[in-house]
This record gives C-alpha cells, structure tokens and sequence, in this order.
C-alpha cells in the first residue's frame, strides 16, 4: 500500500521488480548491517557475538514496542509526546501493586500477583491513551499539545502514586518479562521458530493463491520460493544465534544453589528467546495485520491520507482517534511490563526521554510525520539501528554526550536518505 | 418522474450560517424518485452548502430533513450513508496515499470469511465498474494522488454509484471531465435515473442541465429564487433566474 | 513568627523527600512555617524560585544548589535583603552562604575505600553520574585518590568507565552491559557512583551470574536491600534527616540573628575555588552489610523492607 | 488578518464592535488578571506588589524572546524543538569567549569583551538556526526531525565546548543583560514610557488616516480615543509599577561601597525598566511590524495557510524557511545572553526544556500548529500567563511535581478554549 | 491572430515523466502574441502537467522552452514571472488564511515610501478589479477560505490578469465558475488578447474552445495527436482527435 510497484508495462523486469520487494527496507537493512561490522570490527568481533546479539534483542524491545504503535499514531498525522509519561504511571501502578497492595492481600510471591498487576497496568494504559484520543478526536484538540500536557502530567502523577520513592524488588514471576530473567530455553525456542516460519509461509502462499484466484499478475514461482526461504533461514538463523548464547556459569550455579541442587560438572545450558522478544514478535505480527488486513488499518491510512475524506466516507474518524491512542497506551504499558522488569525496580524516572527514542524509530523506519505512510516492521528496524548505535557507542566507551550527537545525527541522516530516495522513484515536489 | 406522492427526499426551511453570515436561508427543496433535481444558481449562492446538510458534511441550524416522509436525523456522514444518501463531493474527498479500489470501498471494506479486508476481490470489482465509466483508467496499482484531475473524478462517481444508493447528489460531477468522459457520466445519469435514484445535480452547464433535470432549483444568495419544471421552461429563462433572481412569469411549480 | 524558605534543585533522587520531612519536623518543633520551590534541575528556575520565596518574605532560605556558581545571584539579592543562606548538601561558592553538607568528594572516596577494601586487585568499571551534574565530577575525582595508588601499583586497572545521562537506572543498566560484553564478563568491581546507577549495574550483572563489589550513594531503601541481599557492596549514608534537623536549626538561629560562627560544629573552610567559608560537615557513613543494623536502628527504613527475600543474610535480616 | 471582523453590513455595532478588537486577546487577558487576582489572594497580596511583578517581568524575557520567533516557526507549518539546545550552546560560546578567550586576549573587564561575546554568540545561533533552516528548506528534512536531532547535538556539542564545566563569572558589562543586575532607573524609564506611548498614538493615528484616504469604513473617534488612551495607560502604568520597586539598602550600600562612598541616611533608590524587558519590548515591536507591515510577514503567512500556492505565487519558500530558522536562532541567542547574564554564569542546564515551554507559549497564545494563524503579542502574554501560573505556584508552595501537572492542564485547557472560541465565531469543522 | 513571424512561446519537445510514468512525451507546441491556444485532451491526458513546465511548477525531464525566440531556462515559479507568464492554476493555488488582497498581490505587495506593505492601498485595487470580473463579490475582508469554489476561482483569475501578463496560463478557469460569471471571463478572454496576450487555455468544454480559441492543440496518453485552426474545422473534428487520438484528414496546421 506504501510503495506502489509498478505493474503493468511490459518491460523486462529486473531481479528486484520480480521479487516485488521494498527497496527501502532493503536500504534499511543494508545500513544496519555496515553499523553491525563497523562496530564489530571495532571491537574485535565481540559485537556480533551471540551474546550482545542477545543483549540487542532484549535492549530494544521496550522501546520497539511503544514504536509499532507511533506508527499509527503518526499515520493518522498526530503525534504522542507522552509515550514515555504513559510507561512511567503504569510502571508506578504495577509497582504499587505488585510491591505494596497484593502482596498485603495475598502474600508475597502469590500466583495472582502478577496477573491482576498486569491488568492493572493495562487498564491504566488504556485508559490514559483513551482520554488522550478523545481529547484529540472528540475535543479536536491537537494530538502535540494534549500529548505534551500528558507529558507534564502523567509522569507526576505517577511520582505521587510512589511519593517518588523506587519500588522494589518486584514479583518473581513478574521478573520474567524482563529479558534475561524470564527466557524460553533452546527446545522451545526452535518449536517457535519453526511455527513462525510456517507462518510466513502460509501467509505468502495464501496471498499468491488470491491473486491468481483473481487472474491479478504474481511473482515467478522462483521468486517467491525466494522469498519464503529467506524469511524462514532469518527466523532459524536468528532463534540459532540466541540458542548459541550459553547461560553464564555463575548465574547456572546460582540457580542450582537456589533450588538446593548441585551443578554437575561441565554441566551447560542455553538462554534460547527471551519472553520479551517474543512478546515483541507477536506485537508486530499482530500490529502488522491490522494495518494490511482489517477495516481498522485501512481507516487508519485513509484518514492520514485525507482526514475529511475519510470522514465525508462514513468512517467514525473521532472513534477512529480514541481506538488509535487507546492501543498505543496499551502498548505503552506493555513497555512498562518489560522496562520494570528489566531493572527490577520501579524508578522515577523509568522511560524518560523515550518519546523522543520512540518517535525516531518510527521515523527512521519511514513513517512519514505528514501522515498516510509507515510500516511496522520499518519502525522496528528503526528501533534496533538506533539501538545498536548506542549500545555499539557504549561497548567502543563513546562519551554519552557524544552518543547524543551521533543519534541525532543518524536521525537527520536517516530521514534525509528516505526522502533522497523517494525523490528518486518519482515524487515530484 | 412524477412529483406526486411521497417525496423521496425533502428539505424543510434548511438554514445554516457561517459566524453571522447565512449561505443557505430558509430554503426548501424535494426530490421524488427517478427524477432529476437541478440546483442552481451563481457562484457562492448556496448550493454545496446545502446539499452538505443533507450528506452529513454540515449540520443545519434550523429546518428539517425528510425521507420518505419521515424525519430523518442526519448528524454525520454516517448517518447518511444509513439512508442509502450518495455524495460526490465538489472537492472529491479521496484518501490520496490509498488506491483506487481502497478508495471506492473506503468505509464499506470487502472481507474475507476471517474479518480480513479482501484486496483482491476490492480491486477485481474496482476493474469492472471503473471499465464501465472511463474506459482509458489503468492505474489501478498507483496512490490516488498520481491521478489526474479528471481520473480522480471518476474515481469518486464511481464510489457514489457503486453502492446502490437511493439518493444520488452530485456536485458538479463533470467540471473536471473531458467531453467524452462527460458524456458517460450523462449517461450513466440517465441510467440510474432509470433505476428510480434521486439525484440533486448541481450543475453549472445550462445544456447539461436541460438535458439531464427534470426540475431546477434555482439559489441566490443563500435563498430559493424558485423551482420550475425544465420542459415548461427555455434556457434564457432559467438564466433569468439565476442572474436576476426572479421566477419568471407564469411558470408552474 | 518566622518562616524559612527552601529551594530544591530536584526531587528526582528518592533521598530528598527524607530530607524534606526532616527540615520540615525540625522547622514545626521551633515554631516556624515551611515554604519550598523545586527548581526540577534547572538552574534558571531555581533563581526564580528563591525571587519567589524572598517575595514572600522569608527570614532564611535553604538551598540546595543545582549549580555552585549559578546560583550565586540569588545568594547575592539574599545578602542584599539581609537573609541567611545555608548551602544545603552541596556547595555554594559564597561567603555568606553557611556551607552544611556531607562532602562529596569524602563520599566518593568512601565508596571507593568500601569497593577496594572488597577488590584489591582486578578489573574496575566507574559508572559516573550524570555528565551535566558538577556533583558527578566530584565524586569521581573522590573516587580517584583512593584508587591512585592500587592504579600506579598495577593492581587495579579501570577496564571501562562512562557517564550516566541524566543519572538514569536504566542507562546504566545499559553501559553496563556493554562494558561487560566488551570486557567479556572480566570485571571485579564497579564504583557506581550513587544507588540509582548502582540499581543498573547490578541488574546487569546478575544478568551474567556475576556478583562482584559494587558502591552506591544516599541509602535509597532498595540499595539497603541489596546490601542486604549481598549484590551490592556498600551504599554511602548520608544521613538525610540529620542534615535536614540541622538546617532547620540554624537556618532558624540565623534569621534570628545568630552570627554564623557562633553555630554548634562549624569551622572555617576553603573551598577548592579558593572560597573561604563557614562550614558545617555531617558525617557520611558507608553502610555495609557489617553494620545494617545502624540504618534500622535509626529508624531510617523498616527491617522488612530491607530484609525483603533474604534468607540467613548479615545482621539484622538473620 | 488573522481574526477578521465584519464590516460590511450596516447593522448597530456593539461596544466590542466598534473597537474592532481581538476578544481572542480579550479573553486572555482576563484570564491573565484572574490567575493574578487568585494568587493575590492566596498570598496576602504578595504576589502583585511591584517587587514580584518586577520579579515576574524578569523571568519571562527568556521565553518570551524566543516565543516571538516560534510563532513564525509555527505559523509555516514548523516546529523547532531545539531552541533549548541553541540557547545553551550559544551560551556555551559566549560563557568560553567572555570567560576563557577574549580576557586572555584584552584583558578582563576590557569594553570590548561584551560587544565581541555578543557577536560571537549572535553568530552561533544565526549559524546554527540557518543550518536547520536549510535543512528544513532545501533538503526538504521535517523540521520536527531536523530540530529533534538539533535537541540531542546542540546541547552536547556545547557541553564539549566547556567540557561539561560552569562557566563564570560573565563580564560586568555583559551581566547588564541579566535584570537586577542592569535597569534603567526611574528618570530613563518614565521618558521610555512616554516615547512608546506617543510611538502607540502615532501608529493608531496613521492606521486612521490611511483608512480614510482610501474611504474605508473607519471606527468611531471615540472608539480611536478610547483605544489610544488604553495603550497610553498601560504602557505608563507597567512603567509605574516598576519604578516603584525600591533597591534593598544592603544592594545600595553595597554598591556606594564599591564606588568608595557612604551611603546618605534615608537615601532611597528605584530599579525602573530592566534592560532586559526593554530588549523584550523592542523585539516584540519589531517582530509585530515583521509580521503585519513587511513582506517578509506576509509570505510567512501565507506559506502557513498554503505552502504550495505561495510557491507558485513566486515566493521562494526555502529561502523563507532558512531565514525564518535564523530569526529563530538569532532570537535564541539574544535568549541566552538574557538566561545566563542572569544566572551570573554559564551552565550545562540553561535552557533545559525550554523548547517545552517556548511552544506552549506560542500555542497559549493563540497560534495554531496547522499554521496560518498566531500573533506575537499572543505568544508574549502566554509567556507571561505560564510564567506567572509557575512563579505563583512556587510562592504559594506547590509540590514541583504538581506545578507540573497544573502547566500541563492548563495547556490543554487553554487551546481547548481557543478551539471553543473558533467554533463559536462561524468556523464549522 | 497571425501565426507568422517569432512566437512568444514556444515548447519543443517537452517530457517529464513521474516514476517512470510518462505525463509528456515530447510535445511540441507554440503560442503567438494575440493568440488564444486551446489544449484539449481526455482526463489525464497530461495538459497540466505540460503547462506547468512553463509556469515553473515542474521541471521538465527534457525538451526547451523558447520565448520571444530566445532560450528561457524556468526552474521555479519566480522564474516564470520574471518572462511576464502568469498562471491559474486548476487548483487555484490561494493562501486560505489570507484576504483577497492579500492572496491577489502574494508575492508582489504594494509597498509604502518606509517599505511596509501597503494593505489599504492594495484593497482599494482589488475592489476595483473584483468589481470587474465578479460584481457580485462582497467578501473582501474574509480569508479566502470562507469563499466558495467560484468565489475562489474569480480571486485566482483576477490575481492572473491584474499584473500586466505577457504569456497567460488559465488551466480551466470557468470549471466552477456559473453561467453568467463565465460569460465574464470570456469577455475578458477576449479583451486580453485584443490587448495582443498570447493565451493557453485548458478547457473541456467543446463550445467555448471553438468561440475563444485561434488554435486547438489537442493532447493523448502524454503524446501530441495535433494543433489545428479552430476556424479549418468542426468541432466534430475536435472531438474526434480526443477520442481517437487521430488527426482528421487534409487540415493544416
Ligand atoms: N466553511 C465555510 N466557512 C465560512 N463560510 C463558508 C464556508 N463554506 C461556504 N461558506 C460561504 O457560504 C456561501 C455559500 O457557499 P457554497 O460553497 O455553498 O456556494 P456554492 O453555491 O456551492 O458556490 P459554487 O458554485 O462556487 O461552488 C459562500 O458565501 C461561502 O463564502
Ligand atoms: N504529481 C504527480 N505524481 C505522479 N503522477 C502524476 C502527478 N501529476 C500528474 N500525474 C500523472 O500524469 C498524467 C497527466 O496528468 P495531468 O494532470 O497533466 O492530466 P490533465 O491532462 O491535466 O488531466 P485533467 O483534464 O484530468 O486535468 C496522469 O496520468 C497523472 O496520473
Ligand atoms: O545524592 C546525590 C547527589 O549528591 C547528586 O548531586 O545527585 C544524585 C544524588 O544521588
Ligand atoms: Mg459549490
Ligand atoms: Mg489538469
């Protein structure tokens, strides 16, 4: 829907024309591995080592996540200042709760601690990203301004909930959503991995099988067995790499010593997806179908496209709104959820500055801030460049200051080649 | 084309004003089904004004909206769409990063079985009936925005008439239209007209509205001059009207 | 009656609230009313602040400075009015101002001590507070001249080392975890530079298994807890209530007139910059897991609260 | 031309009408008076004494400098969230020249010192803000990605110029600038007062004229009379106010000290108009006659209302956008002589969310994010209102985290209002 | 109305192409002072296009442009104007925020003694303009955004014709207009190019390309089917060429 490919013409189509592939995200991609070697190169080969490829994973998820749903948020031409506001009242919910209220009511380390804190954080995110939609869609008032009102608000709200103490240490089933803390292990990891690379097979196969049913033009055969056998080596690949990253000794006998076992000699295990990730897998799936194949992706990018003529067409364009920010604080608490549990500890100042890491992502990834264009997966490799810029930076010992100036740059940069290219393939300003 | 019985559509004394300025003014008008309701009148007179309140687009101040004698709420497109009221916009009113079959289902997406909207089948149906308005359209593939004035056009006629609507308004549906492409819509006019729709046309070309209306209602000033009959009238008196804002002598309702 | 003003640069650091309830308990037992500002880290409104609390017409003010020298403005229309200034934790570089604090560089050398004193020899990483906080630079060169020696012997060796943006957990967190990929995990201490980074540090370690000496600052109650529970070495008390009943007192005795001298425990001081000034220090105390039992006993945190899930730990939580 | 009235029409005209002024304006400052009156109240009338109206006239110029500027920015359809940034790397530049460099070359305290800083620092933010604006303008960049990334630079490239340090002290000449430090006295600012009054009169009086020699409907003489007499009143009274803050005897003791002389028995002084306002005043002049009477004002309107007809009306919009962005700049710097001749120094944290607080001042007042509309007097006095909100929080002793909360409602309060208003007066949405 | 000696413009062999997409295709064509050049073509035909490479909206991929028998490079609007080539765009092209006179001087304001803009002077002329072309126009104080599509379309011809054109662009100026302000434009059509203007005029309708035009140059699918003397033929020819994209037998050019 974003990048229209030229079909009819009868021209000798090229390698690229056949697959029908997005140039962009192929740019994307291919930026993101010169990042990989220059730094791997830097470090002597430790930057791609399973281990930070692991580390990456879990770094970027919580921003990543609150990215699939910028996207929307900045398809429909509005804008979310309050995103990292929205993580730190839910994470001060789900401290209070799983810290202070339940355990006062069921003990610490009761099996419904973490359910009931999970919905908590849910309903408050919902419920925040509802009022802001409403404000915006109903009242009309313009999404920067009642977004960066939420960004003054919240976050001190959130701030008296914990009368601006830290909140720890938190739930141990909880903990599971922080990344290392909570991984699947290598058995079920391959499981899921080959589950996800049916998927994408059934799906290209399915989508191929509606074109023809349509007598539409499809890729050659060869090109599309092309694709699908690059999306499934990815999907093993990568759950092989994390598979590849064994569980530090200390922390094995650790665990033993906490079971009152005895870790046998030589004994090794693997940390395989971290839930995070996964979680994170099954947003984009989920995020990614509901822009391309429900009514509400499609409003989504038809009121970007033109507001009142998505309006003038019967579609609830307010109600739209509210359904718009009301899943992006949704996902704003799943944020919470994983950034908690990473550090453990609710803090005052958890997700601070994440607007801006959140709407660079999904700008870097090709979301257009004038609405109607972006894409899921681009906003999430958006996430991992940036994300890999820091880390990458942090690992060389950059200086944070300096670490600012090349993001900064890198965005500027980023978008500056996005538009080069969308010069180039035709748009005439 | 009988205006006797029920009236398909009738606005009751419509008023609506733009921070103290009235553009429409206590104006009435009917439409019975399979007729064709010129509207009329100089530039700024009223017209699209009007016929927003009866798509959705605005909400009147005063007056009343019925539809097949009964009183119909209209408070929104939505509510539009409910009484199968059609509307081609004089700005067109097309998602641009969309495509053509996005377009035309905008709001009444096709799905599959699953809930899924089915692009497929959305752009099988798009073929067809833009094959029936403008033969030369291919670009079906593209954003709306890399269209022509004119294909954007029937891209939007095509939305209007692809529904079975009841009640068709057309607000200067050929302005930008070549003159083969506006002979389609004429006949596509006269087509549905046949099928018993009721279309407001507004119109600007008097020859169009000769041929294609069977009443004219003519607006000056955000006011009714008055609605006659075509037959019973000639061009230079409908002109008249227009121009001077007087019915002419004689001439029945 | 008397009212005394305070200005405060943040509250974003758990210990401020503590010490707010001290100054506030303090000021109520002497008869005189609270009124406060909180400048949220920015030097300019913190100047603002004071212009309103003067306007309010305070007898004394209490500040803690987000910067040394930039506040130095509103300790001169202060002197102007004929109103006490007592630099609150951090430095003022003025005369007039009456300095009481915890000192900082004392602080990061004590952290230092306590992590040396745990790694005689190894691999250290220093996680830096913020890079725009002068306080972090402090605490560094603190950290420093207990390290010299065991550095110029060969013993030690600082293996990474970076600023904490805007002190956040979560960026140290971070930094951390580079710094051990790079490092491939062989790292024996960390001199983190107050409890909020050090909070990051350890999450990162134990995400390794590793448990190696770590320092923190201003006994934040889930610090405590990690003392507690053996993941971090030695959190710097600086006992917040003490500090903010002192402020009360003298800031009270001033406005009525008492010359800075004549205050219990001051001495005259020089500043690094050269400033000679009256100063009072209260003494910080490294809290480590042999001596918990001072911060319960104080009543400074609730022996569950530091005890949380530890089991046969250091006295109290046995 | 932004909040067009009536005229034609021959009905009765109401006292309003025939004023012909802004009720948008009206309502505002009503709004002003009650914020004021509220905390009057609260504080036993402390907070409208001359000391704290001279207090709050201070702390604005900063923000309000810039606020000028970000409603050109605005208005084109622009956003610039690096203000903030610019400010303190200006600032970084001006501390290092004035402290380090140029007393190295001439000695402290040389008269050249401060005009030289001046300079250096005016460079730095045209430099800098015509970066962004070509960046905007020619490389077709979102200024909402170009400024973000000019926010994590800007900030951190002045941080490296004075290696993360305070700078200070500033020059004595240079430190005029900050308020307290440099006022006019009473003498000059009542003849000040009289020259802006007859400046007021005289502009009224042409507007008439011009009017009647193309036969223009004009208001009545009364109205003129009336409206002339308001500008004369409050131009003197604010002059009036001010001079009537009395210098504390210790700072007048002090200063008679330094020149080695005593001070009389019961000698009495007045600060009168800082320079700093003074400099606010004219730059709020000259902006306004940019924006109504210059060409340079027209194109930036109607670039706002529509950027591609004015375009093709042979407006050259990148050379627009670039000198807007250095307007910006320049307004940056002139902020931070202000910001740091104030603080007496340099530091790493001036100008810390400004751009938070510049762009609420801008839409407070009136200006409209989808551009087009916005006036400079609206941004000032929304300047003024949010600064008066906190100033009179501070005093009251509102938790920090509350002021914040309070800041962020009323945001969204005021364009809620503002977007009432528009509906009310004939825009249909 | 002579087709002899240098033409004011001339436009050889003009492509541009969007994304692969050709919208011209190396046309050729030319306009001589005192001549109305009608340029017809289905929708999408790709006459906009074409003349915005002269009015500097678009640069064009190849081909060049010729005024006065010289080469003129046109690489933005402002370069147009500087050739005395002024435009009405089918989208009009106003600053909605902004009141008649100022969208009518955008870009060149009347300027007092001091250099400021001299607003009372420039409504005075807008009155009289307006007075003009639309009698009925009232609304001189509003944004251009509360006019209605007519309105519009007076404000951005009056804006075309005030300053003293050499080369006048009008790409459907009457699209929205009503009968009797239609009537209008072409008198002035007329008058203009007594005044020895040389005229592009885009329009679809039949009747007024054979009354207003000298010459028809008539466009397909981006490609030129050909010019003809409007008097050498019937407008059955016209049509044809638009249709079927052929050049009727035996007619010069
Ligand atoms: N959104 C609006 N805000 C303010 N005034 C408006 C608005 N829309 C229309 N008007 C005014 O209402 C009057 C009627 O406009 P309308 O668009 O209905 O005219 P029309 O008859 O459709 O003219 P045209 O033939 O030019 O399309 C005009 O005077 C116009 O200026
Ligand atoms: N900005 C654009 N981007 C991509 N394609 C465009 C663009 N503008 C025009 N086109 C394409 O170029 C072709 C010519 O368009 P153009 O607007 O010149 O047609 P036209 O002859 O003026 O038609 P109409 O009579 O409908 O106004 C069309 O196929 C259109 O889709
Ligand atoms: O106590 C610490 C304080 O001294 C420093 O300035 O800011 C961080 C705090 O943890
Ligand atoms: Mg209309
Ligand atoms: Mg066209």
């Amino acid at each position: 829907m974003n990048t229209p490919t030229p079909q009819d013409g009868g021209q000798k189509r090229s390698l690229l024309q056949s697959l029908e592939l997005d140039t962009r995200l192929l740019g994307m991609i291919g930026a993101f591995v010169v990042i990989c070697l220059v730094f791997n190169v830097i470090t002597d080969g430790r930057f791609l080592t399973p281990r930070n490829i692991f580390n990456l994973s879990i770094q970027t998820v919580s921003v990543a996540i609150m990215a699939t749903g910028m996207v929307f948020v900045i398809v429909t031409r509005h804008i979310d200042l309050s995103v990292g506001a929205v993580l730190a009242i839910c994470s001060s919910v789900m401290g209070v709760m799983q810290v202070q209220l339940l355990p006062q009511v069921f003990g610490i380390g009761h099996p419904l601690v973490m359910p009931l804190t999970v919905i908590a954080g849910l309903l408050t995110g919902a419920a925040i990203g509802a009022l802001n939609g409403w404000l915006v869609g109903y009242q009309r008032i313009p999404a920067f301004i009642v977004t960066l009102g939420g960004l003054l608000i919240w976050r001190n709200v959130g701030w008296y909930l914990t009368d601006g103490q830290t909140v720890g240490p938190l739930d141990q089933t909880f903990m599971l959503f922080g990344g290392v803390e909570g991984t699947v292990g290598s058995a079920l990891s391959w499981a899921l991995a080959v589950f996800f690379s049916v998927l994408a097979v059934f799906g290209l196969w399915r989508a191929r099988q509606a074109k023809i049913r349509h007598e539409f033009p499809v890729k050659p055969l060869w090109a599309e067995g092309a694709l699908m056998a690059t999306a499934v080596v990815a999907i093993l690949g990568f759950v092989a790499v994390l598979n590849s990253y064994a569980i530090p000794v200390g922390r094995l006998k650790r665990e033993f010593d906490s079971r009152g076992e005895v870790m046998p000699e030589g004994y090794i295990d693997y940390f395989g997806l971290p839930i995070s990730v996964l979680m994170l897998v099954v947003i984009v799936v989920v995020m990614t179908l509901i822009a391309r194949k429900t009514r509400l992706g499609r409003y989504i990018f038809a009121a970007g496209g033109n507001p009142d003529a998505a309006e003038l067409s019967g579609i609830n364009t307010r109600m739209l709104t509210v359904k718009i920010f009301t899943l992006m604080g949704v996902l704003c608490a799943i944020s919470a959820m994983v950034a908690q549990a990473r550090l453990a500890n609710h803090t005052n100042d958890i997700g601070s500055l994440d607007e801006l890491r959140v709407i660079a992502a999904a700008v870097i990834g090709g979301t257009a801030l004038a609405g109607g264009i972006g894409t899921i997966y681009g906003a999430v490799l958006g996430a991992v460049i940036m994300q890999s810029l820091q880390s990458g930076m942090a690992m060389v010992g950059v200086d944070a200051p300096f670490q600012n100036i090349v993001v900064g740059g890198v965005l500027v940069l980023a978008v500056w080649i996005d538009i080069q290219y969308r010069k180039r393939t035709g748009e005439k300003v | 084309m009988s205006t006797r019985g029920t009236p398909l559509v009738e606005m009751r004394d419509i008023s609506i004003a733009f921070g103290g300025i009235k553009a429409v003014d206590h104006v009435t008008i009917d439409l019975y089904p399979g007729e064709v309701v010129g509207l009329l009148g100089h530039n700024g007179a009223g017209k699209s004004t009007l016929i927003k309140c009866l798509s959705g687009a605005y909400q009147m101040d005063s007056g009343a909206i019925y539809i097949n004698g009964e009183k119909a709420e209209i408070r929104n497109p939505r509510d539009a769409r409910a009484y199968n009221i059609e509307t081609i916009y004089q700005t067109l009113a097309l998602a641009d990063n969309l495509d053509a079959a996005s377009n035309l289902f905008l709001g009444r997406e096709l799905v599959t079985p699953f809930g899924f909207v089915d692009d497929a089948q959305m752009e099988a149906e798009t073929r067809k009936i833009m094959g029936r308005l403008n033969p030369n359209f291919r670009k079906f593939k593209e954003p709306v925005k890399a269209l022509s004035g004119g294909q954007r056009q029937s891209v939007a006629i095509a939305r209007a008439v692809y529904f079975n609507a009841k009640i068709l308004i057309m607000d200067e549906p050929t302005a930008a239209l070549g003159p083969h492409e506006t002979q389609m819509v004429a006949e596509l006019i006269e087509e549905l007209k046949a099928q018993g729709l009721g279309i407001f046309l507004i119109e600007h070309d008097i020859h169009n509205v000769m041929r294609l209306c069977d009443r004219a209602s003519v607006m000056k000033n955000g006011q009714l001059v008055g609605t006659v009959k075509v037959n019973e009238v000639t061009d230079e008196d409908i002109l008249g009207m227009i121009i001077l804002g007087k019915k002419p002598e004689g001439v029945t309702c | 009656d008397m009212t005394v003003g305070v200005s405060w640069s943040n509250f974003q650091e758990e210990r401020w609230k503590t010490d707010e309830a001290a100054i506030k308990a303090a000021l109520e037992a002497a008869g005189a009313k609270y009124v406060s500002a909180d400048a949220q880290s920015s030097s300019a409104k913190q100047l603002s602040d004071i212009e309103s609390l003067m306007a309010q017409g305070v007898n004394a003010l209490i500040v803690l400075a987000q910067d040394t020298e930039a506040i130095g403005p509103a300790v001169q229309a202060a002197a102007d009015e004929g109103i006490p200034v007592i630099a609150y934790d951090r430095l003022i570089e003025d005369p007039r101002a009456f300095y009481l604090t915890f000192d900082n560089a004392e602080v990061g050398r004590m952290q230092a001590r306590a992590v040396l004193a745990a790694a005689p020899k190894g691999n250290y990483v220093m996680i830096k507070g913020s890079p725009t906080d002068p306080n972090a630079d402090f605490l560094r060169g603190g950290q420093q001249e207990v390290l010299q020696a065991a550095i110029d012997a060969g013993d030690i060796k600082i293996v990474g080392e970076a600023y904490t943006d805007g002190w956040l957990p979560a960026n140290a967190q971070r930094n951390m975890e580079q710094i051990l990929t790079a490092n491939d995990n062989k790292v024996d201490a960390v001199v983190a530079s107050n409890d909020g980074t050090a909070g990051g540090a350890v999450a990162a370690l134990s995400a390794q298994g590793l448990v190696v000496p770590v320092s923190g600052q201003d006994g934040d109650h889930a610090a405590l807890n990690r003392v507690a529970l053996g993941t971090q070495t030695v959190s710097v008390w600086k006992d917040a209530r003490e500090l903010g009943k002192n402020a009360a007192e003298i800031a009270v005795a001033l406005a009525g007139g008492a010359d800075m001298k004549s205050v219990a425990g001051a001495t005259e001081w020089t500043s690094p910059a050269g400033t000679k000034m009256t100063a009072k220090f209260l003494t910080p105390m490294p809290i480590t897991k042999d001596n918990l039992s001072v911060v319960v006993d104080a009543g400074w945190i609730p022996k569950e609260t530091l005890c949380q899930g530890v089991t046969a730990g250091p006295a109290p939580c046995n």
